[in-house]
């Protein structure tokens, strides 16, 4: 169980933290899903079903959808 | 019952390879690449939320497995349709 | 020098925040309880739902419900706002 | 109809009746004046240390205080770097605020 | 997209929407619940826009608009209903009529649908915003630009 | 009854890591696509099946629901799985990605 | 009438729900709609100011309850969400009520059909009930619900003009700041929850004893308020949002700025009232406020954009109203303390009618120019007649010229600072003279010298809208005593010595 | 007429995933009468908007039961038989790293969407062998394979006996 | 480790902060906020964490459950999720709706209210 929490959490912030160090933004963009994936995965494993569909499928399908959306009316690297 | 107990391990073992394919998303050099390894985490979640549903013996956990596995295609095709210079 | 003072600061908010999380109760044992233990055993005979969660949600703090409600229609007639055919 | 604050007090009835007083006072001052004006002449027409103005000239709004804003030059310059406009220091100074705020609770 | 994707899709939309509909009306009794089948169901619309491109939903705009309305509107409607007593006063919950089914006390009882009042009601009316409400952001978003938006 | 779940579970494991030491090993995109998607389709569902048959043997409605759910999730998975990795494809090739050390690639030639 | 306080929130947010259905059947109707909803909402919010400044008690209203007065259970904790309207949440209600509805009645004329009107007025009726919420609400998580809806729909109605380039600019800065503040509460109320399990500020305020955690999350919670009051340094957003805000919203989101420093002015002294109102954080306000006041002034100095000069001059007036706070807070016991709150409090009400009139009026210069710039503007007064009569009005009430209305409220906030701190004062007094320096040029730029171009005066709408604002600056300075007794000094004590009364009225007993 | 068809069948369709999910839930049968009326209402209501996008003319063959059994059987028989194969060929090729891609093209000459579809994801999922696009117009498939013996494969070359089945199954 | 979930929920808040210093594009500004969002909702959620506890709801409990995960945490951020994705849709238009004025997303060049 413990053994579960560290592996999702340390998969989280490992995420999180590409998602922000990433230059390409479609990347930084997979990350970001990526990270909140797991950490629906974290919120399963609290014991909070609810959240974790919540995050699901605003995370897996919506966040990502319009931000790759948002993406592609603007500009996917970003500028020095 | 013992069968808990190994649907943990295994659910275990399965986050661990989402640690290899987060290397990959890390390193690869390509986009694409990167989307593939966001896929094999999807599946990789789906496995492990199902077996947890069993581990845990609360049967309601599993809905959310099945939410994954059907949303998490979306933020694939999105990606794949933006490599094909689509949704313009 | 702006961004040294800046990342200063940083540190030490997240010096402070990180401090507050090990700071607060152990983990999966909270300190008190008195409000969501009276959930967990009344929700059932008040509400007569089975989902302790949705029954807080929709009823106990239902208004919560409704101001998020509200955030999510004023974010959208924002977008739509935002996104509009104007004159020129 | 007067407010305090423990030492002094205001009411504005006694100062409104106060300056309709300074008002008629100066009224009456202006009656004193010369007789000679007359509108539509040329004694409308603006003029500067005895020039003439060329057509169309104006004391714009920069110009009023011209001096002040020159000599706090320095002090002006400065304050306008720091409106900068980037959004990242709008979030650093709020960090800043908000670690000055941490820090004064915590201490005192 | 290739046939392929666009032949999974025809089979995935009844399949999501079906289970984005169990979500809602099963939120009073296993997870979920408005926003979470909404948010299912609107991923829908997603799949649609990324699919089929956002210029075939657009005569969907206006109906999304009004939809998201009419959710709101119920939703508040449904919290006026307690207002003999309080606002948000769930009246329907164990008064033994439609929704007013009392809940066994412990155990499995996945399908009693009938029980928590006005619960499941609002899960509905919530359900219908948020479906309405991401969809239009999406849809908006993907129109954003382009000619025939 | 132990032993077979078992042994399924470790099948399940073995592919899956199988799949995600492909996507660490191979060369370029397509070949990894080649065998995260087959190798975490096919581990997952050992995986799965192993949930199946614990929620049928335990019966009534819980396990039965757990198998049911469980065996929607692996349906999912098995239609949407293939078809994601397939748009991939088709995404990085028309994104300009090329096989590398590819011996012929008919779908450069058509364009 | 017992529903009065939920329904001045419930029904304005019926009616932003309503609207665009209605807009589709009928733009009368929707406009009729509109007002008619503003009167109702106008009509329940002064009963509640009402009851409340009759009984002298805290009404409150307990959502879901069997009756609206049954907020906490058998074990004397509440559950439920509760609405607590004591005088001070009153005194910030009417301001709140004041704007809203001039904002409507003024946006009826200003807005034009094609360019979103319908979106408008529906944001700004949410935007006024997400105010009214945040002022209404005894619950922590429900203020940061409330917190978020004003955020979101302050940000979408600032970006409102998309056509131009820079009120998107505005808006996502705004939109950034203010989605930090909030989550910054955010945290601070899971701190909160996580030490004692509960969300109910009067039970919250009972069981804090001032532990390390509760200092941070008072930190937190000051540094996200005093960034949604813009207080420097983190008043940057400020400018930005008035100036490119169209005017039916700038006086609104003046309003939202002042429900933040009632927030402010809550958790200090309601919710950690209790243990850990320091004169440090008093202090903290009272420095921050005039350092505010002096920043804020010397930048509206050598402003050219119209907008954003007085947009700098509202700050100013927030950097006022914190140094009242601060020195409220400092000296919570003694007689000055209280002058300084009044002072404080009633200021609120003046600035919002002078900047309020000020921003409406340059709201009717866009609309009959086109152009806020000072440089290009000149000679509006020959024909915008009434216009540069309540501009001046506005102006010389935002200076703290008197008799106008923001000379009763500064004097007693001079008086009381001079006695904590003569250094503060000195510097409020002198930012005030800078502050008369600047509205004289910004009139002289806009209205006087020749006439340069012909331009039709605003629609009788409008001029009323901004006619009730004078008039509210005339009555407010020449009467200042009567209103100070019957509503500021209610809510001054309800906030120095009603803490218990607070909680007396939620928790019973 | 079509309007109808569709309407008809992505009810019963969303109707039977919906019974699907509920399984277990009640005392009529196996389902609650609350799940039955509430899952015919959604599926109802739910086929309007989907009308659009669910339903061709050449789907109604599917409906065909023995569609359905051949489509079970080869989905446990042959199809897992050769991802089996595929996962022991991935292995393989990990470990020895011995690849020798290529994307080429075959006629597989099937026509309808699902038969296509179905061929398509057949082939991701076995041995070494990936779909990268398809042509919509002459029903080409483009295949990345790992392992190209031959440049101008016949289908039977790249999968087996697939086309067969899937024209079996859907066509 | 035994508050690890508090200290990687302040750690993500950390994250976003750090990327809204440094980071210049507004999309990354954006992807900041909601990192900020995820680490908030991690932090609300393993507060109401109980050891040993099962998920809040009793429909196929088990029979001899000894604690339940407090619920209240969960109720909330349900609600400030839905207010996390209100917040990017609105910040995304916004940036959409900038480019299209400036023709560019750099923090650092769309400075046009400044002084």
């Amino acid at each position: 169980m413990t053994a579960l929490h560290v592996l999702t959490l340390s998969l989280v912030v490992i995420g999180a933290a590409l998602a922000i160090w990433f230059r390409d933004l479609l990347a930084s963009v997979i990350a970001l899903a990526g990270a909140s994936l797991l950490l629906s995965l974290e919120f399963y494993l609290l014991q909070a079903p609810d959240v974790a569909i919540a995050e699901a499928g605003i995370g897996a399908a919506l966040t990502a959808a319009i931000y790759i959306l948002a993406i592609r009316k603007t500009r996917p690297k970003e500028e020095e | 019952m013992i069968a808990e107990m190994g649907f943990l391990v295994a659910a275990a073992v399965l986050v661990g390879y989402a640690f290899a394919s987060m290397l990959r998303l890390a390193a690869g050099p390509t986009t694409a690449d990167r989307a593939v390894a966001l896929d094999t985490i999807n599946t990789l979640v789906v496995a492990t939320m199902v077996l947890l549903g069993a581990a845990f013996g609360q049967v309601v956990l599993v809905d959310v497995a099945i939410v994954y596995a059907l949303l998490s295609f979306i933020a694939t095709l999105y990606i794949a349709r933006y490599l094909e210079g689509g949704l313009r | 020098m702006k961004r040294w003072l800046f990342l200063a600061a940083f540190l030490v908010l997240v010096g402070y925040l990180i401090g507050g999380g090990i700071w607060l109760h152990p983990f999966g044992v909270p300190a008190r309880d008195e409000m969501d233990r009276y959930f967990i055993q009344n929700a059932q005979a008040e509400v007569a739902a089975n989902n302790v969660v949705t029954s807080i949600v929709f009823d106990y703090r239902g208004f919560d419900t409704l101001g998020e409600a509200t955030v999510l229609l004023a974010a959208v007639v924002g977008v739509a706002l935002m996104l509009r055919k104007v004159k020129g | 109809m007067r407010i305090g604050s423990g030492e002094g007090f205001w009411s504005p009835i006694v100062w409104a009746i106060l300056a309709l007083g300074v008002l008629a006072i100066g009224f009456a001052i202006w009656l004193q004046g010369r007789r000679t004006y007359k509108r539509g002449t040329e004694q409308e027409e603006p003029f500067l240390s005895g020039e003439r103005l060329p057509e169309g000239a104006g004391v714009g709004a920069t110009h009023l205080y011209w001096g002040f804003a020159e000599a706090l030059k320095p002090l002006l310059m400065r304050l306008g770097a720091f409106h900068s406009g980037f959004l990242g220091d709008y979030v650093g100074w709020l960090l800043v605020l908000l670690v000055i705020s941490i820090l004064v609770v915590m201490l005192g | 997209m290739s046939v392929v994707v666009r032949t999974v899709t025809r089979v995935i939309l009844p399949v999501a929407l079906a289970f984005g509909a169990y979500v809602i009306m099963h939120g009073h009794l296993t997870p979920g619940g408005g926003f979470q089948g909404g948010a299912v169901t609107a991923s829908i619309v997603a799949l649609l826009v990324v699919v089929y491109g956002g210029a075939r939903l657009k005569g969907a705009k206006g109906w999304f608009a009004v939809l998201e309305d009419v959710g709101a509107l119920a939703f508040v409607l449904l919290a006026f209903l307690g207002i003999g007593a309080t606002f948000f006063r769930n009246v329907l919950a164990g008064s033994g009529g439609l929704f007013g089914a009392p809940v066994p006390q412990l155990g499995p009882n996945p399908g009693a649908l009938d029980t928590a009042g006005t619960l499941p009601l609002m899960n509905w009316a919530v359900g219908l915003k948020v479906i309405a409400g991401l969809g239009s952001v999406v849809l908006l978003l993907s129109l954003f630009g382009r000619e025939d938006g | 009854m132990k032993v077979f779940l078992y042994a399924l579970l470790a099948i399940g494991a073995v592919f899956n890591g199988l799949g995600a030491f492909a996507l660490l090993r191979f060369p370029d995109v397509y070949t990894r696509i080649h065998g995260a998607t087959k190798c975490t389709t096919f581990g997952s569902i050992f995986s799965i099946v192993a949930v199946v048959i614990y929620g049928f043997v335990k019966g009534g409605g819980e396990g039965g629901t757990l198998a049911v759910h469980a065996l929607l999730a692996l349906f999912f998975l098995l239609i949407t799985n293939p078809t994601g990795s397939h748009a991939l494809a088709r995404g990085a090739h028309r994104a300009g990605v090329r096989p590398v050390g590819a011996v012929v690639d008919k779908l450069e030639e058509k364009k | 009438m017992v529903h009065a306080p939920i329904l001045a929130i419930a029904i304005p947010l019926l009616g932003a729900f309503a609207l665009p259905i209605l807009a589709k059947l009928n733009r009368r109707a929707r406009d009729l709609w509109a007002v008619g909803i503003a009167l109702v909402t106008l009509v329940f919010g002064l009963a509640v100011a009402g009851q409340v400044f009759a009984s002298g008690k805290p009404l409150v209203y307990t959502l879901g309850a069997p009756s609206p007065t049954a907020s906490v259970t058998e074990g004397g904790f509440p559950i439920r969400i509760v609405l607590v309207v004591d005088a001070l949440g009153a005194f910030a209600g009417i301001i709140a009520l004041l704007a809203g509805a001039i904002g409507l009645f003024y946006s009826l004329q200003y807005l034009a059909e094609e360019e979103g009107k319908t979106l408008g007025t529906s944001l700004l009726l949410l935007l006024w009930a997400g105010i009214l919420g945040l002022v209404y609400t005894g619950d922590l998580f429900n203020f940061f619900v409330f917190l978020e809806i004003t955020s979101i729909a302050a940000c979408a109605l600032i970006g409102y003009r998309v056509w131009e380039s820079r009120p998107p600019e505005a808006a996502f800065k705004t939109m950034a700041m203010y989605t930090l503040g909030g989550l910054l509460v955010l945290i601070s109320v899971g701190i909160l929850y996580g030490e004692y399990d509960a969300l109910n500020i009067a039970y919250l305020s009972k069981l804090i004893t001032g532990t390390l955690l509760d200092k941070l999350a008072l930190g937190l919670l000051l540094g996200g308020l005093l960034m949604k009051a813009g207080a420097v340094p983190a008043h940057m957003w400020a400018p930005d949002a008035y100036g490119e805000a169209p005017a039916m919203a700038t006086i609104v989101l003046v309003a939202n700025t002042q429900a933040a420093i009632y927030a402010l002015l809550r958790v200090v002294f309601t919710l950690f009232g209790g243990a850990l109102a320091t004169p440090g954080i008093g202090w903290l306000i009272a420095s921050l406020g005039t350092v505010t006041v002096l920043v804020a002034v010397l930048m509206a100095v050598v402003q050219r954009h119209l907008g954003r000069l007085v947009a700098y001059g509202a700050v100013s007036q927030l950097g006022y109203m914190l140094l009242a706070v601060g020195v409220g807070v400092v000296a919570a016991g003694k007689g000055f303390g209280e002058v300084a709150l009044k002072g404080g409090i009633f200021h609120m009400i003046n600035d919002l009618a002078s900047v309020g009139l000020l921003f409406l009026v340059i709201g009717a210069i866009r609309r009959a120019v086109g152009s806020v710039d000072l440089l290009s503007l000149g000679g509006l007064g020959h024909t915008l007649r009434w216009e540069s009569g309540f501009f001046l009005l506005g102006a010389l009430a935002l200076a703290g010229i008197p008799p106008l209305n923001g000379f009763a409220s500064k004097f007693l906030i001079y008086e009381s600072t001079f006695k904590a701190s003569p250094i503060l004062a000195a510097i409020a007094v002198l930012s005030s003279i800078l502050l008369l320096a600047v509205v004289v040029r910004a009139f002289h730029g806009v209205f006087l010298g020749p006439k340069a171009r012909d331009v039709g005066p605003a629609p009788w709408g409008m001029l009323v809208a901004m006619g009730v604002l004078a008039v509210i600056i005339v009555v407010f300075g020449l009467f200042p005593g009567f209103f100070i007794e019957r509503m500021v000094s209610p809510a001054v004590q309800a906030l120095l010595g009603g803490r218990a009364a607070y909680l007396a009225a939620v928790l019973g007993g | 007429m079509r309007r109808w068809g569709a309407w008809v069948a992505g009810a019963v369709f969303i109707y039977a995933i919906y019974l699907l999910l509920t399984l277990w839930t009640g005392k009529v049968g196996v389902w609650s009468l609350g799940e039955l009326i509430g899952g015919a209402v959604i599926a109802l209501l739910g086929a309007i908007p989907l009308t659009h996008f669910v339903f061709k003319r050449e789907d109604l063959r599917l409906l065909q039961p023995h569609r359905w059994i051949l489509f079970i059987f080869y989905l446990v028989g042959p199809f897992f038989l050769s991802m089996a194969r595929a996962n022991i060929d991935v292995a393989y090729r990990v470990i020895t790293g011995k690849i020798r891609p290529g994307i080429v093209r075959f006629q597989p000459h099937l026509k309808t969407d699902f038969g296509r579809t179905l061929l398509a994801n057949s082939i991701t999922l076995t041995p070494g062998t990936l779909t990268v696009d398809v042509d919509d117009s002459t029903g080409e498939f483009y295949v990345h394979w790992i392992y190209v013996r031959d440049p101008e494969p016949r289908p039977e070359d790249v999968c087996g006996p697939f086309p067969s089945w899937a024209r079996r199954i859907a066509e | 480790m035994g508050n690890m979930p508090f200290v990687v929920s302040m750690i993500l808040v950390g994250l976003g902060f750090l990327a809204l210093i440094v980071r210049r594009n507004l999309i990354k500004l954006a992807i900041g906020i909601s990192v900020i969002e995820m680490g908030v909702n991690l932090f609300l959620v393993s507060l109401g964490y109980v050891r040993g506890g099962i998920a809040p709801i009793y429909t196929y409990a088990p029979p001899g459950f000894k604690e339940m995960v407090f619920p209240t945490p969960q109720a909330l951020t349900l609600t400030a999720i839905v207010i996390g994705l209100a917040t990017t849709a609105l910040m995304l238009a916004f940036a959409v709706v900038i480019y299209r004025h400036r023709g560019t997303l750099d923090a650092g060049k769309i400075r046009e209210l400044k002084g």
